[in-house]
């Protein structure tokens, strides 16, 4: 199966969107974020929460000066560590205790903070490459079945419930397990601590959280014979953080968006597009895929109007990537079957738009979200919605295949529902498995008309977007019809810019980093 | 004959199909359970016509059987809220009419729900299924306030824009979440001395009219409101409570 | 979407059926039966039971010497008419109240009997010809849905409350009502009489119970703007009788295979044959459009083995229908989905197997029948093979079809299940409407080969039987697996030879007829 | 603990899935009313997430609500069958030592039912789901007696034949028709003075072997059942009574 498209306006479409994205990245290299910073201290082992719960890395983010924060937290915490000798954990839970401050060591020169820090820097980066290398040689050792790989979400608010959820679903044939986040946590400026046992439509990303769910998936992985894959959410006000957790647990990947929280929870523009960064140089140094956030174009408004704006979204979400070093075999895009089943030949639009993204992406594991929006109380509908979103998936060869619940448009899924949409999916799959090899799209049909269309309409959005610039065109709601002015938002008292002196001992690391 | 119960293939028979997933692992026993179990529910001729292990210590069940319950249905009390069927020129002119000025009216998602699909559906110019928005109406001036609005900033907003009606939403429902941020704003409004000044609605995929009259609100609606239902209701309410203008 | 196949190996099968009916045809031209004697009656308005319910047909074949058999009741019952100047009903009723015996006739001239059912042969045929002008009349003025039509099938075992189900399933969006038949009841050499209220697993054939049914769905048609087919079943021991009923009480379809009786019912083929014979020349006088059978190689044997039986059950099929002059347009040859849904690209399968059939039979009115055998007791994943049955239907233009129920391995249907099986189709034949256009089948490819094969394999087939006669190769077991002696199975005792002044005065109308 | 309660996503939630058809027009009435019905029935937290017209007087709806129903699942008794797992090589070797002659075995499917499908897939030579049927066995000697067999033909053929096992099919189930016929059979046997000299069993899609030991059988076999397993049982129970060779 093959749509006869245009490489030329494929290729101005990259080359804008590369284009767009320039000059935001020259701000993102002159500017840093508390999550950013928050993140450089989990990385050198800095964990654990002081009173009311906040976590060590806010609190000593919160007791920096503007200037200092404005230099990077590494060397005022560098200089901590030279003078009191502690190590990275301890002097953190000495200041969450309030027996040190930072301030008192601002004479500490700092040749002694970066050369204290040398050690915990690389100790921390090769902590990282072992995570990884871990993974792939359980890759090589339990291989897992081949793609569209299955993906459920465990969602019931208890960790502990979520993981008997999540074992049960990996033998059912389950290859990747996503916890889904306790409501708004995106909106969150601090990471919880400890294992969450009561979420709201969710359970938190903590760290210990990915550590109870990846410890239970490895073994579950043993008995299948085939490695089970852990996924959470970054994007949001603590990207970095969230990055920088799922690296150490082990996370195979992560929700990371370079716009989501832009446009979707009304965070800063600014914030977003520095935290983006930053999360996933460590995503690329970590090995873990990203998933991009299209689908929500498609839940909020028309599917089959968004067509473009998602794949112009795609562009910009793999230029982005590219930018923080990060191979196409990371990038997984998003996409998803939104269309309204009731439009006549809908599912010819579903077939043209997969088809598409894999041809203009085929080396990204395409992340393939399932019918949400069109699903209802009915749940004998919904279940055949699904299937034609499996069958579109198999026919055009998506790489991660979030698997639609028929429960969607009722609850977050229940043990049994699961099963029931795994089982969809491997009927599916198997009995249409070779379809898409077996069948030609007719040349100028429905099918590559619309596939053309939608390329044609990407092109004049990336070309206006260039134009205006990406800030700007958020702001002038192109995407996604939303609004959104650059300094606005939340988050945004959180970005500040680099003094000339700034220093962040992981970036300078993990740039041109190659695993 | 107003008692009914539900139908299979023949009248009266009760059939009913449920689904459910028990903790154990499968054997004939668990059919067998599931059988006991349906049975303890209160049903007869129960048929476990599908019993298999999902995953281990869990086995699915479908099953058929008939309840001998039924419901006299002449007994059901379901107040609706879409009976004062009107167009969008109908209500604009209806308001005019006996009120002769616009009616103000608020809207926000609130608590932490963010889902603003479905207030934005009954708001926002476009509307719903090609039934406008209440922002067409030229008998409404509206305010929506958008996602994750604390009960608190909502009834503040109220007061200080004089508004007249009030529309709630929640679409999450988990842990009763929904109940608890509709009590908290009726009550707050209550507190505030404000509740009979207004119109009171709540709306979302799991809120029904009856549910909204017993959390105190004048009216509920759920899944495929459309707009202009909502408009003749606020509509309507306002016009028969002659309120005089603020 | 077109399969590449060879057209002389298709004109070549056709050639071998025509081969195979012919020698069996001349056996049927020899030969009557008990059954299309009782229908010659119930064409001259015979009707009605006498003591323990027998039908009137019954007790005046039962009545006849072998002698008056062998040359038909036509003669027989006209004498009496001549000498008692009863109208045939009365007479009819006279002989089951014992007042009147046929015998006492014998001397009544021949010329005098015909020459007194000549009016009522006549008017028979008008009142046929009348119902199906009311058909096509209707027809015109309340048109169908175009096809895939979607045909449910009712089987409360109680007329009433089939009649509420379908007219529910109309309102659905039912094109089609079949009301199945009471267990066994092919078996019965005689059809029941009056309204059922009892049935087990459906509700018995009767006249009466075909005209409650064709009231409710003429109402019903009129509410909804649609005309409602009715149909029901006449294979088995009455098809000559059922055809009658149907033609009066105007059915639009009825189930009607030239083997089906022999290798399903053990039926002795003799019978079988003879009165396939005279049923579909009243089909084709009647307008009404027949189903065979061919899902039932599907449902006792191998799926994927069957393939090349069905097809030349289907070329057999059309070679008897042809023979009884029936047109194209009335021989709804049939075709099922029954490939187990574990069987990795079945789906392939499938859609070469309808593709091939609407290629070689490009104007029949192909009925295609539901996944049936792998359904089981898990009614979610039953509705997705449901679904892709669906789908193969709409992609391959089939045009009767059967509805599969969720429910199948479990009981005849609810009426929510019916909706529930309803909405499936609409769902998937509406987003995928257009599909099938919009896609090639690749050169060579699995779904290519499959149908080359499957056309080869029947091509054998019908050679061998061809060589060794139908009846022979019925013995031999080369259909379904199933091995049927000439002179065995039921009913046998009902076949006679004709005698040189055998006399079917409709028989002799209906040859050569158009309508 | 052994209590167990449907787990929707968090043990004890005791969640539920229903459906069902009621004969009312739909109204929001009518959602109310299933929304009692099923409160009826016991259950709690009842949220009616699906309610529609689907004809004329006829609504469907899909239900989710909780039980408080649970079952101790260590006082289930549901003996199996299955357990005298033996391949057909076993099988034969333990018939040919412990009785030393081949089993005669004759199955049918009775009354008017003529699903032979079930019963063929245990006895003819090509088995199930790769699993050989018995005639391929060298340790039997088997008789299909085929379709629509009266249970008094099915008996006669059993004594002038000798055999010690019979094996009925019941697929159709409508009016109970097979637990009627299944008791004819058994009945039957008894007042022939048969029953204690042959192993009874029964089975079909919706036949459990708990069912079978109350209808009198030795056994019962529901879907899903394997050639070799029927065989094994045979063998067992033979030999543990060690009949005597005829
Ligand atoms: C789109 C969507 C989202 C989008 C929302 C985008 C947005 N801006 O609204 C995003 C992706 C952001 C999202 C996030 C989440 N979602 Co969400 N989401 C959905 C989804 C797919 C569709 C909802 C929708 O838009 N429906 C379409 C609208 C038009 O229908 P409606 O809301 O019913 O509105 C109509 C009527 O109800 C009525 N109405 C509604 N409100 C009001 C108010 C008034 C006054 C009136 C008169 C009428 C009225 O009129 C409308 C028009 O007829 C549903 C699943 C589904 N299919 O229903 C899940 C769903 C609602 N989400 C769910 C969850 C759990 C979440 C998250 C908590 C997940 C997480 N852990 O992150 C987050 C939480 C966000 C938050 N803080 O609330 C659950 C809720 C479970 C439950 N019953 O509690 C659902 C059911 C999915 C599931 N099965 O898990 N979600
Ligand atoms: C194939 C089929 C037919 C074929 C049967 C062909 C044949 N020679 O068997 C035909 C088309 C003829 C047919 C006809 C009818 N059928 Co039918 N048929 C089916 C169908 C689709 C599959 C049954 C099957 O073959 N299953 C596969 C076999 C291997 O499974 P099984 O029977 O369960 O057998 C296994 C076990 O149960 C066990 N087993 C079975 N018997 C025995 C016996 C012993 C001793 C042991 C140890 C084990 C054992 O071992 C087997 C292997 O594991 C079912 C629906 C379905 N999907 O189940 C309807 C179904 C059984 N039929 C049904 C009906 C109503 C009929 C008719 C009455 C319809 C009619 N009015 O004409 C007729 C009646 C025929 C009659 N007199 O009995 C209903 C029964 C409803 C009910 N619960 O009462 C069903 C459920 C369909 C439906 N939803 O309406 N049918
Ligand atoms: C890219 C991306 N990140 C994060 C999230 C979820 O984060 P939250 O609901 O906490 O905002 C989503 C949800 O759809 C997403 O698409
Ligand atoms: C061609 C044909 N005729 C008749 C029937 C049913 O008749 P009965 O079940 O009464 O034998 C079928 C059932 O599948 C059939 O395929």
């Amino acid at each position: 199966m093959e749509l006869r498209i245009d490489p030329s306006t494929v290729d101005r479409c990259r080359a804008l969107a590369r284009a767009i994205v320039s000059p935001v990245s020259d701000f993102i290299a002159a500017h840093s974020t508390v999550a950013v910073e928050r993140s450089v201290l989990r990385l050198l082992g800095v964990d654990g929460v002081g009173a009311d719960e906040i976590p060590v890395p806010n609190l000593i983010l919160d007791g920096l000066s503007a200037q200092d924060r404005s230099r990077g937290v590494a060397v005022a915490f560098g200089r901590g560590l030279a003078e009191t000798g502690l190590a990275p954990a301890a002097l953190g839970a000495a200041i969450a205790a309030g027996t040190v401050r930072l301030a008192d060591f601002a004479d500490v020169p700092e040749a002694a903070a970066r050369g204290v820090l040398a050690p915990f820097v690389a100790a921390s980066l090769a902590r990282i490459r072992e995570r990884r290398a871990e993974r792939e040689e359980r890759l090589e050792r339990l291989p897992q079945l081949p793609p569209p790989l299955l993906y459920v979400i465990v969602a019931s608010g208890n960790i502990y419930e979520d993981r008997t959820a999540a074992v049960a679903a990996a033998e059912a044939g389950a290859q990747i397990i996503a916890v889904i986040r306790s409501t708004g946590q995106s909106l969150l400026d601090f990471v919880p601590f400890g294992p969450t046992t009561e979420g709201f439509g969710g359970t938190y990303a903590t760290q210990e959280n990915f550590r109870i769910m990846r410890e239970a998936l490895d073994e579950a992985g043993e008995r299948e014979g085939r490695y089970i894959m852990l996924t959470n959410y970054a994007s949001g006000l603590c990207m970095p953080e969230i990055a920088t957790m799922a690296a150490i647990e082990r996370l195979d990947m992560l929700l990371n968006d370079s716009m989501y929280g832009i446009l979707f929870r009304d965070i800063n523009m600014k914030r977003t597009f520095v935290d983006q960064h930053f999360s996933r140089m460590l995503n690329a140094y970590s090995g873990i895929i990203i998933n991009t956030g299209e689908d929500n174009y498609l839940t909020t408004a028309d599917a089959v109007e968004q067509a473009p704006a998602v794949l112009a979204s795609q562009f910009i979400n793999e230029a982005f990537a590219h930018r923080a070093g990060m191979p196409d075999r990371q990038i997984g895009l998003g996409d998803a079957y939104e269309i309204s089943p009731d439009l006549e030949d809908g599912f010819l639009y579903q077939v043209a738009q997969a088809q598409l993204t894999r041809q203009i992406f085929p080396n990204a594991p395409l992340k393939y979200m399932p019918p949400t929006k069109h699903m209802t109380g009915d749940i004998f509908k919904g279940h055949l919605i699904d299937a034609m979103f499996n069958l579109t998936s198999v026919m055009t060869k998506q790489t991660i295949h979030l698997c639609g619940m028929l429960t969607e448009a009722i609850h977050t899924p229940f043990l049994g529902d699961r099963v029931l949409a795994i089982e969809n999916a491997q009927y599916v799959m198997n009995t249409a498995r070779h379809f898409g090899d077996e069948i030609q799209i007719k040349p100028d049909g429905i099918i590559e008309r619309r596939a053309q269309g939608v390329l044609t309409g990407c092109d004049a959005l990336l070309e206006r977007v260039a134009e205006i610039g990406l800030m700007s065109a958020i702001e002038a709601a192109l995407f996604a019809d939303v609004k959104r002015p650059p300094d606005g938002g939340r988050g945004f008292d959180g970005v500040f810019e680099r003094a000339p002196e700034y220093w962040n001992p992981f970036e300078d690391a993990l740039q041109g980093a190659t695993v | 004959m107003s008692r009914i119960r539900p139908y299979g293939d023949a009248t009266d028979d009760g059939k009913v199909q449920l689904s459910f997933t028990l903790p154990v692992e499968w054997s004939e026993a668990a059919d067998e359970a599931a059988r006991q179990l349906v049975g303890k529910m209160g049903f007869t001729d129960v048929q476990v016509v599908e019993g298999r292990r999902i995953a281990k210590d869990f086995s699915f069940f479908v099953v058929y059987a008939s309840t001998a319950q039924s419901i006299d249905f002449a007994t059901i009390k379901a107040p609706s809220a879409k009976e004062h069927a009107m167009s969008m020129d109908e209500v604009d002119a209806y308001v005019q009419e006996s009120l002769g000025r616009k009616i103000r009216i608020a809207g926000a998602c609130i608590g932490t729900d963010a889902h603003t699909v479905g207030i934005d559906a009954i708001l926002n110019m476009k509307g719903y299924k090609g039934d406008y928005g209440l922002e067409r109406y030229h008998s409404f001036e509206t305010f929506n306030l958008g996602s994750q609005i604390a009960v608190e900033d909502f009834v503040k907003f109220a007061k200080e824009h004089e508004v007249d009606a009030l529309l709630a939403s929640q679409v999450v429902t988990q842990k009763g979440s929904d109940v608890k941020n509709f009590t908290a704003l009726a009550e707050l409004l209550e507190a505030e001395g404000l509740r009979d000044r207004v119109v009171l609605i709540c709306g979302g995929p799991r809120v029904t009219n009856l549910m909204a009259s017993e959390l105190g609100y004048d009216a509920g609606f759920g899944r495929g409101t459309l707009p202009s239902e909502v408009a003749a209701f606020v509509a309507v309410t306002l016009a028969n409570r002659r309120v005089a203008t603020h």
